[in-house]
């Protein structure tokens, strides 16, 4: 019997394939779970948390733009212990990897959180320091490799799984950025997370978020996200699990090609649910095709 | 993939498009609508399911082209297809006895799918319709089929012509001053009233949190956890 | 009679409307002359130019992403002699405010080509510090607050002509860059130039570019381009000029209520030759509708 | 903006599309076709004039879809627009005496305009037509209305079907392998060859630089200095 060719390890976790549900985009799994077959993912990253949970924010939220999406969610969540004593055990249940996306106001939030996370079922802690949507929330730790690499290493200390560092494509330095949170101890890192962006809403004159600014996802960003991610898997040599507007198998392989071992999809599963199912059979297909033992053998080939 | 078997303007600016191939749902549910292929627009458009016929396996949407995504849905001919996600969202309850149905502008459309459904669990039962437009008047003949009344508003308060204190169920769909209206009629009346909303929507199944509002029992998705609500568990969002 | 509500000094240049031509989208005018009325716009940016001219790069050039383009073009151009002496008076002739985009390998060569330009009847000198395109190119004085500082300062103190500094949305510290060149003299500044971007052809396991990455432009990328206008039009005095995937006059409003006085078109005029003009009618019917007197009353109302 | 009058499949994966309110142009020109309103996708496909009917106001195009541009034009129905901005490019020159066409693949589509014009300008010259397809012919009845003779391959080269040393000019659309082997015949022949050329395009009226070749003469834009060139200019760019 032929092995899976699709299947990998990341973190020392082993995933069935490398298509993974991005943080925000799928809750905790139990919506698309009525509508899709979930336990076929290679890996769930769930809603991004805060040590006591959040409202989120006021007024719009989402924003549709050219072949993208703003959002101003604000990390709306039920807290860290709202998920380790009635979220995590289901997203075990589910089948794909489970991973646990935490976010944070400020260092000891961060410490907390995951100090609790320990008491939870899951593979990997995605340590978010990207969010550009909560004021002074975790995109100031990753703009800068110090304040990143000093957040890494103290929630490695605390950690007992394994970190995934979400970094922030609004960082001046992100080769920098991402080079700290591998010294720092990082055991791999994730992005792009959503790029700061803005929208007006000319007949109101105003700005359409109270924020003003939000954060873009979306095929859109696919050309600049597939950049970074073969900057960065250039940079480091642990494992970058990439993202930004993938769409298809194709879009999957130009990310493992650049250096992904994984990707994340996003907000191509609102504008069609079953895509992350289709990129998963066209990677199968992929590997059939090209008479690959495993689809590892193509990443980073470029 | 559901695929155009009509698709015409009804009354000026207002389209119906009905579809075959969509799962059926119920009256108060939407589909994510978008047209295959291309990446812009993105997103699905939610629109109401206005009427089912479950014979045929179709199911009508009455929209309104606004913008760029209902524009594109007005171009599509019969025999193109169109990508209709859901059913999504909880639906209208279905309660005994009399019933007022309020709709006020594109609102109308929920509420027709509603009249059949409330006439076809009840055929004695009272059904009374008002409808508001601000110009033009659209789907009176088709409520006719299952309302006892059909009251037509066109430029006035729909919600005046109302009485609000009868022994019935209220179900309101239509813009937020008019929900507002009703809302404040049905609190004078003691009514019993359900009201369906409306938010910007990404996901349209609860995952996004795009869509949630503050309710009497805690945050709430407009698009998973209603977009029916009674009324008053949703009186800020209104 | 009432006066044309679309009219705004730019520079100490009168233009009839905020609409011009992007630089690169609009070769010297030729070429759309023969399609539209061209004498309707607010200006023309000519094609980048360097001082000795150019071939540009090899293999594919352009490369359509979801609701954008990824350009590597690489300054294909005649140089700034041939401009002088046979594009400068061609494009004056048009009607519209010309603007001369200057590009450059090393100080040398923007001086020089400055220099040169002095003899050429043109409004304003763009100083294109930002083209992602080129090796060792103009980008690389455009990423740091210093060296953008120094060549905007060196050009100023070389040019009789206005000087509009372009920027690149791939700096750092954008809003430091900016304030830079406008305290070392820019009369004016532009941007948003090209996101650097990648592209990967799965099938031929390559890179579609030669220099790898290349540059995002189109609609994609509206809404970042709008927020990095809306952050360096509030940290300058002097006027900025937006671009960045405006497709539509309600687009060029945005711009506008962001703080730009002007705005420039691109890669929507590859998609329709007429967008502009659209663009243009728009504003008109705007003012109307507004009772605007000058649409200017609306810059930087946000 | 042009209407669509027809649009169906005439071969395996080819489909031929009429439209009407397209400017007239000429043969070895293109349009940049365009669905419009979406901005995805967002640059316009050239697209080469097949049949010009000047009488009914008619422009047919034949197209391959290959990708999402392409996908999007087959779907669509007479009744719908699309966007078709020119006529661009120059043309095949119209030279006089005898005439060779070889079509390869979908690059057959602008030889059928211009047998048409070729027999027009010359009621009584000789019109050889030669073309080439990997699995299935199609236009080969279209060609015999204006050709003396047509002769198809199917799987083959269809170069090796031609007679480069006859006193006539020689005129050549397909893909990059078929017009090299075609350059070659002509070298050895000395023959007077025609190539149209195609390149990865965004404005198609010579503003981008996007599509730019290394010619005899200096740079050259395949858009607007071409499609078609001597073959001799543009050697390094076959
Ligand atoms: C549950 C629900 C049911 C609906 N049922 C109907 C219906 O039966 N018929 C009908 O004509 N309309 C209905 N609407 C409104 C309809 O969804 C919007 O008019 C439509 O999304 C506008 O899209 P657009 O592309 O034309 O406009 P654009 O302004 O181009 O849309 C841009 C974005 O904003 C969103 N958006 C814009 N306006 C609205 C709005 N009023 N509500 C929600 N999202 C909006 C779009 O979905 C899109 O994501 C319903 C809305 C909801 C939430
Ligand atoms: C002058 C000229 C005339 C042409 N005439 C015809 C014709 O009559 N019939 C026909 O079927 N095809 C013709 N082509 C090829 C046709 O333009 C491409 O097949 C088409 O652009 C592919 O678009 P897509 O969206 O389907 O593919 P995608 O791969 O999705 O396109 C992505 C981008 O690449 C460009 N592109 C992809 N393939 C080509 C190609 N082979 N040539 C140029 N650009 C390409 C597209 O225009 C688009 O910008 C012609 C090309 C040129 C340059
Ligand atoms: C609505 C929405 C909510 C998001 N919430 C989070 C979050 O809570 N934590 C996080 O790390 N990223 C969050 N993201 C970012 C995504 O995980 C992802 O990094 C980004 O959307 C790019 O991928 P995409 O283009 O495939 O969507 C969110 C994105 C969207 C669109
Ligand atoms: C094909 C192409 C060529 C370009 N060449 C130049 C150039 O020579 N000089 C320059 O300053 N910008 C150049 N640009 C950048 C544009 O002027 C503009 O800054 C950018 O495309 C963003 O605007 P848009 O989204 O409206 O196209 C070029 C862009 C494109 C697409
Ligand atoms: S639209 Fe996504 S949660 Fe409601
Ligand atoms: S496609 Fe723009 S110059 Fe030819």
């Amino acid at each position: 019997m032929p092995s899976n060719p699709l299947k990998l390890t990341l973190c020392g976790i082993s995933l069935q394939n490398p298509v993974i549900a991005a943080s925000g985009t799928f809750g905790f799994g139990h919506e698309y779970a009525e509508i899709l077959d979930v336990s076929r993912l290679g890996g769930i990253s769930g809603k991004g948390l805060t040590l006591n949970g959040s409202a989120g924010n006021k007024g719009m939220r989402v924003y549709e733009t050219p072949s993208g999406m703003l959002n101003s969610i604000g990390l709306e969540n039920p807290g860290v212990r709202h998920f380790v004593t009635h979220e995590a055990d289901y997203m075990r249940a589910l089948g794909p990897a489970v991973i646990a996306n935490l976010g944070g106001h400020c260092e000891e939030d961060y410490l907390e959180g995951a100090h609790l996370l320990n008491d939870a079922d899951i593979d990997i802690l995605e340590l978010n320091i990207s969010c550009p949507n909560v004021k002074a929330g975790g995109m100031a730790f990753g703009m800068l490799p110090e304040t990143a690499a000093d957040i890494t290493q103290k929630v490695k200390a605390v950690s007992r799984h394994p970190v995934m560092v979400k970094l922030s494509p609004n960082a001046p330095d992100l080769v920098a950025v991402a080079r700290a949170c591998e010294s720092a101890g990082a055991d791999a890192l994730s992005l792009v997370n959503t790029f700061l962006g803005m929208a007006i809403d000319v007949k109101q004159k105003c700005a359409v978020f109270e924020n003003v600014y939000a954060g873009l996802s979306g095929p859109a960003i696919l050309p600049i996200a597939l950049r970074m991610v073969h900057q960065v898997a250039h940079a480091v040599t642990i494992p970058v699990v990439g993202m930004g507007g993938i769409t298809s198998a194709e879009d999957a392989l130009k990310f493992l090609m650049a250096g992904a071992v994984a990707v994340q999809v996003g907000t191509m599963t609102f504008a069609d649910p079953k895509a992350m199912l289709r990129i998963i059979d066209g990677l199968s297909d992929y590997c059939a095709q090209e008479g690959l033992d495993n689809l590892q053998q193509i990443v980073g080939i470029l | 993939m559901a695929e155009i078997i009509k698709n015409e303007p009804i009354a000026n600016g207002i389209y119906r498009m009905s579809v075959f191939g969509a799962p059926l749902g119920r009256a108060g549910q939407f589909f994510m609508l978008r047209v295959p292929g291309a990446l812009d627009p993105l997103l699905g458009r939610p629109i109401s399911i206005c009427e089912i016929d479950a014979d045929k396996g179709e199911t009508t949407f009455v929209y309104q082209p606004i913008g760029r995504g209902t524009a594109q849905f007005a171009a599509l001919l019969p025999g193109q297809q169109i990508e209709a996600q859901g059913p999504y969202g909880n639906g209208f309850p279905l309660k005994g006895g009399r019933t007022v149905l309020i709709g006020g502008g594109i609102g109308t459309a929920p509420m027709l799918q509603l009249a059949k459904e409330l006439r076809k669990s009840d055929p004695a039962r009272k059904i009374d319709v008002f409808l508001g437009f601000r110009e033009e008047a659209y789907l009176e003949k088709e409520f006719e089929s299952y309302a006892d009344n059909v009251t037509r508003n066109i430029g006035g308060y729909v919600t005046n012509d109302v009485d609000f204190a009868l022994d019935a169920t209220y179900y309101a769909c239509g813009p937020s001053v008019m929900l507002r209206a009703a809302a404040k009629a049905a609190d004078e009346a003691n009514a019993s009233l359900f009201v369906s909303l409306e938010k910007h929507m990404a996901c349209g199944v609860g995952a996004c949190l795009g869509c949630t509002c503050q309710t009497e029992h805690g945050r709430k998705r407009v698009c998973k956890d209603g977009p029916v609500f009674d009324y008053r568990e949703v009186r800020d969002a209104i």
